[in-house]
């Protein structure tokens, strides 16, 4: 297989490329998806490709583009809806929540909904208000959806395709603090990474960290960090937030008997709390120290002056760890 | 010339309150002009019947439809066989004639989610409750079928005069217009939200006038003359699907009246005056449509009462098969939720079974 | 003080005309809660008492309603606008965690947004689809509102006082399987129940319940039944969910050692994974077994035939509990 | 006559292009006139100094308005003291009409949020970043003005043209139709929303059209003549205080364009021609009012000069005043969440701030 040297929304375009060319049904379509190539430029180049009927830019409505998108999945065709921001979802909450979550139960089957929602998602690249959202746990709260998060430019790709021909709706939210922050080895031809399985990026035998998006990053660097201290950390990158992969981070924790989870998104509600449940439903006879939460706080997201400080850091990311481990 | 276009503020009729003709019936044969008839007349009887079922406990909440069957039935009589239906909640009458079994709407309304479980062949959506939602998932598959190059299907969608004031109603109707999709915007003006009279949802003098925002035909029709709605909605239909000139949406509201309440959980009352009732029912579409089939010798008493009693027949065994479909199993909750059903469903699925067994139902059912 | 005999709906009532007695700028607006007093009747005869000025129906529109109640917010009223259901304030969700929750950090307190916005809440009543939402846990995720679930006449009236006197927003759920399903004593003159309290409904020594809204008397059921096993159950009743009041679950916590949660919310993402994190970050090493989640399942709300099989059951809460005892 | 009972379609025109006089002058006195004038000038500098601070690493995205100073400054000025403006994220040249120094501007595109901290007798509302949520914050406030019986207030609304197509937009202007709210719904037709051109937003003939959906007047006008706004906009705030008669909102689409980038953040020439560009460059707001200015004696090289060294300095001055302010307090993330900061909050503010007492503000700070 060949491969290219990607950044992640690289990654999230050549996906989108990679499967439009093999599916006539797939379809991109939002704001400014189209000769603009996207406000991240995910969509580049295709609107040449595929011209005005599969890249399609829609008026100024994102309760208008999720819910055509509804009609159009159930009609046949698999619509990869772009939101510009995840922070502008929330106009769609409604069709995406009461309507794309529940077509396939409400209609036993008859109707189906494979559409894929992705959204730029996160802080940390000094955006103005409502640019940096990350709001993963209401999508993860409402059952018949899933939920996927990547962290690199090779999951990326596959985790997207495998999204698209989910036969079920699929949230794509992209980390856009590592849309451009790294590159990495992407086959050109088409592969898939399987949704709601995690990933071990290193491994530990002392705390067991579970994190996702852009935060794989810094928790990675705060375990080699720590490791240096001699903490043995096993990262653990959940890649789906919905469904989990339970079976995962029940075996790191029996491993480990500790852990933390790392998240940008609030605290109180959070999947941290979710991911700490599991835990101790499943190994709390295993459990050594309470579950570190290492998040973002309970408060708006700031504006950029003070977002570094909002966004767990890499200090923080150790001080938390080393706090279960010292427990 | 179209009944598109034109004022919106002119009422297209074709049969006066008295079923005398006022305008150029349309071209339907005399079986259909008695079928239409016999839909207006099971959709009535359905309903009355649907009220009592509900009264003695032995369905949930239901929502009448009285009064609109003019405009259900002429609406739906109006479409070709491969064109798609997104009802509201009130759309029974309409849905039988797109073929959707009795059964499967009193199944709906039992609390059953098989009653909406269509036939593969039956383009009829899902019932839609959150008000105008259902607007964008017509929009869109009639966005999906231009795009797939499918050219013989219109997409009509049902609302109310409430749903004209919603967000998805602005937007579905506006990218219709954008992307001149095949549709058909129906809205059932039926003077009430619950109870939110009509000039209480917009300063817009009517509700045809509204498409005017969206650049396409709005047009107001006598909603309780049958022969009307047929004809503006096959004359929209057929702009829809105009294979020669572009492919344009309509926004067709149909005046007309609830005779009764907005459910069964509601009491009318309290927030209109029985005049106004009895003049709208002065207006009643079945009446309108004997008379005029009278008149014209289609029908007579004869055939009436076979009507009546073929109806009855029909709605009564109707109501025996969805009484004898037993309750759903309660695992029917979880198998539906995803194509595959994921790992923690299962499990809570098996730990619900389980308990289940060890206690038995009663333990869940609440009287 | 005098008191009436209420059921929960009626408390509501009493509480909305209570204090728009005594506080002119108090209105409550949304579908049908004029002359049709409300489809639940929890605005009965405010509208003769107070006019179309004070009570307001409003064309069919959730983010409408939501949105001109902020800017009514902002300019100095008091609204309490309706959601005739819970299951349809979604088209409203932008407006409630955009701006609602963000207008007083956003402007560093120029403008506060002090509306509270009901909606009957929860299943249990037959009701078609989409009427029986209990999502709390999407609002109790967003920083800057309140969320607040009664579950008693008193409190009805108490909370709701509080909750439109409070500066900021108040997300106001009202369990209506319990609308009428009894009656309690209620002062007639004004009297406020604090937000962000917990109410001890029992107590006990062997396990820690911790509920709120309709789930609290089937938990209270389970806990007399239990004690005739004798397994003796302490039951606390959150009444706000957000904030939480954490010093109450870990007092209770620390006491016993055990915990069930009860909420008919879905398990994933929802409210007793987040108590369960609490409770470990706080108590961890009082804890002697998982903290048990009896709630709903992770699936859309079923139509009502199977509707009594998705709810938390006397029968389901007393098998959690025993789990959590016998563990 | 009010220019706002006219065919939605027609254009209201002051000006030509060459500052020409074709329309009806407004009765503003010279040093009005002339502070318009200054005010285009000043918001014209400020975009280009703001786009440059933007570019040098010294303020982060950033919306230029270049082009539009014709709309915000002719709108803003037709206000009285009490109006009330709703801005969506574009309006810096209207708000220093409305007494938004220019500092906080800065601040607030520097990510300070006390940049929205207004003063308290500024009746200007946050910037909206979410397209169109603020229309109903200004429904809302108008109503309750109406409703606290404050007769002597307008409440003025910005959105584009790509606004439109939101619900909320949909959803605000029918509220205020139907309760009659003391509104200006002004739309800035900029003919791009990011990438997309206006016809892709709808196929309303114009954006003026769509007040016919919600009862009230609908009037377009050239955005780019001062005057023409000037007068519109005054006329459409008379009538919201309209004391004799019905108190109705009204819904102004001004045609104008963006010279520049959406945002810092975009490039235009990948969507757009140089040509459109150069085409509306011709109607630029500020020589057109500048030669009328000239033209009839108002003002001549000397008071131009003196306007270029005053806008300069004043841009100058407020963006050394906004860089002098120190970033702000992290706590302050946490302090103005609630009126009272709960207990979780406090645990995790202190707990935040210990770690910044041991770790240091390096810690946190990315490069
Ligand atoms: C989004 C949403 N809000 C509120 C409701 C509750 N509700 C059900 S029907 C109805 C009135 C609908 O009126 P209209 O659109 O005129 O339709 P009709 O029932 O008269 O046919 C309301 C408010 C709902 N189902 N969905
Ligand atoms: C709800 C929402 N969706 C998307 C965006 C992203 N966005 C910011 S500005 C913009 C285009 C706005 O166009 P228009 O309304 O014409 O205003 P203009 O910027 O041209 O003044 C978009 C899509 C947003 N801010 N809010
Ligand atoms: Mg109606
Ligand atoms: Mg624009």
């Amino acid at each position: 297989m060949s491969t290219q040297n990607l950044t992640l929304v690289q990654a999230v375009r050549d996906g989108l490329y990679t499967e439009m060319k093999q599916d006539d049904d797939v379809l991109v379509m939002g704001e400014d998806v189209g000769k603009n190539g996207g406000v991240f430029r995910a969509t580049e180049g295709l609107y040449n490709e595929f011209g005005d009927d599969r890249v399609i830019d829609t008026p100024l409505a994102e309760s208008g583009i999720v819910g055509t998108a509804i009609g159009m999945a159930a009609y046949g065709l698999k619509p990869v809806p772009e939101m510009q921001f995840s922070g502008f979802m929330y106009p769609a909450f409604d069709q995406i929540v009461s309507h794309a979550a529940r077509l396939r139960n409400r209609s036993r089957g008859r109707f189906t909904c494979p559409l894929v929602v992705r959204a730029p998602y996160g802080g940390g690249i000094r955006a103005p208000e409502h640019h940096s959202e990350s709001k993963e746990a209401f999508y993860a709260h409402e059952a018949g959806l899933k939920v996927v998060i990547p962290s690199t430019p090779y999951d990326t790709k596959g985790l997207l395709i495998s999204a698209i021909r989910d036969p079920d709706p699929v949230i794509f939210l992209e980390p856009k603090l590592i849309y451009r922050a790294f590159r990495g080895e992407v086959p050109e031809e088409d592969y898939t990474v399987p949704l709601g399985e995690a990933a071990v990026r290193r491994e530990g035998t002392d705390i067991s960290v579970f994190t996702y998006g852009a935060m794989s990053r810094p928790t990675q660097e705060a375990a080699e960090n720590l490791s240096e201290e001699g903490i043995d950390v096993e990262v653990v990158d959940l890649r789906t937030v919905s469904p989990l992969d339970e079976a995962a981070i029940v075996e790191s924790f029996k491993k480990t008997g500790r852990a933390a989870v790392v998240h940008e998104a609030p605290r109180k509600g959070g999947l941290a709390g979710e991911i700490t449940a599991v835990i101790q439903e499943e190994a709390l006879l295993y459990q050594e120290a309470p579950v570190e939460r290492i998040t973002g706080f309970d408060v708006p997201f700031p504006l950029y002056a003070l977002e570094d400080y909002y966004l767990p850091s890499v200090a923080r990311i150790e001080e938390g760890i080393r706090n279960a481990v010292e427990f | 010339m179209s009944t598109l276009q034109r004022d919106p503020e002119e009422q297209v009729q074709v049969l006066d309150e008295n079923g005398g003709v006022v305008g150029e019936v349309p071209d339907l044969g005399d079986d259909e002009l008695v079928e239409m008839y016999r839909a207006m007349r099971l959709a009535r009887h359905f309903d009355k019947r649907a009220v009592s079922l509900q009264r003695q406990g032995r369905m949930g909440t239901y929502p009448p439809l009285s009064g609109q069957e003019g405009a259900q039935i002429g609406s739906t009589m109006a479409l070709d066989d491969d064109d798609w239906m997104f009802p509201s909640y009130r759309e029974h009458g309409g849905a039988v004639v797109r073929g959707v079994p009795l059964t499967q709407t009193l199944l709906y309304w039992m609390g059953h989610e098989d009653g909406n479980k269509m036939t593969p062949d039956t383009n009829v959506f899902p019932v839609a409750v959150p008000i105008s939602t259902q607007i964008l998932h017509a929009t869109g598959a009639a966005w999906a079928s231009k795009l797939k190059g499918d050219d013989e299907k219109a997409f009509i969608c049902y609302f109310g005069d409430g749903g004209t004031s919603e967000g998805d109603f602005h937007e579905g109707l506006n990218f219709a217009g954008v992307f001149d999709t095949p549709n058909v915007f129906f809205c059932n003006n039926n003077q009430w939200a619950i109870s939110v009279p009509r000039e209480r949802q917009t300063a817009s003098k009517t509700i045809a006038h509204k498409a005017v925002a969206y650049g396409f035909d709005g047009v107001q029709v006598d909603g309780m003359d049958p022969l009307a709605v047929y004809k503006v909605t096959r004359d929209a239909v057929e702009k829809a699907k105009n294979p020669g000139d572009r492919r344009r949406p309509t926004l067709i509201e149909a005046v007309q009246y609830r005779f009764g309440a907005h459910t069964t959980a509601d009491d009318p009352t309290v927030y209109r005056d029985d005049d106004e009732v009895e003049k709208w029912k002065a207006k009643d579409p079945i009446p309108r449509l004997e008379k005029f089939l009278r008149e014209t010798g289609r029908l007579d008493d004869e055939s009436v009462d076979a009507v009546t009693q073929s109806v009855e027949e029909q709605v009564a065994d109707a109501i025996d098969e969805a009484e004898s479909v037993p309750r759903p199993e309660p695992s029917e909750m979880f198998e539906s939720v995803y194509a595959e059903m994921p790992d923690h469903l299962r499990e809570q699925m098996e730990d619900f079974e389980q308990l289940r067994e060890q206690v038995g139902d009663e333990a869940f059912l609440r009287e």
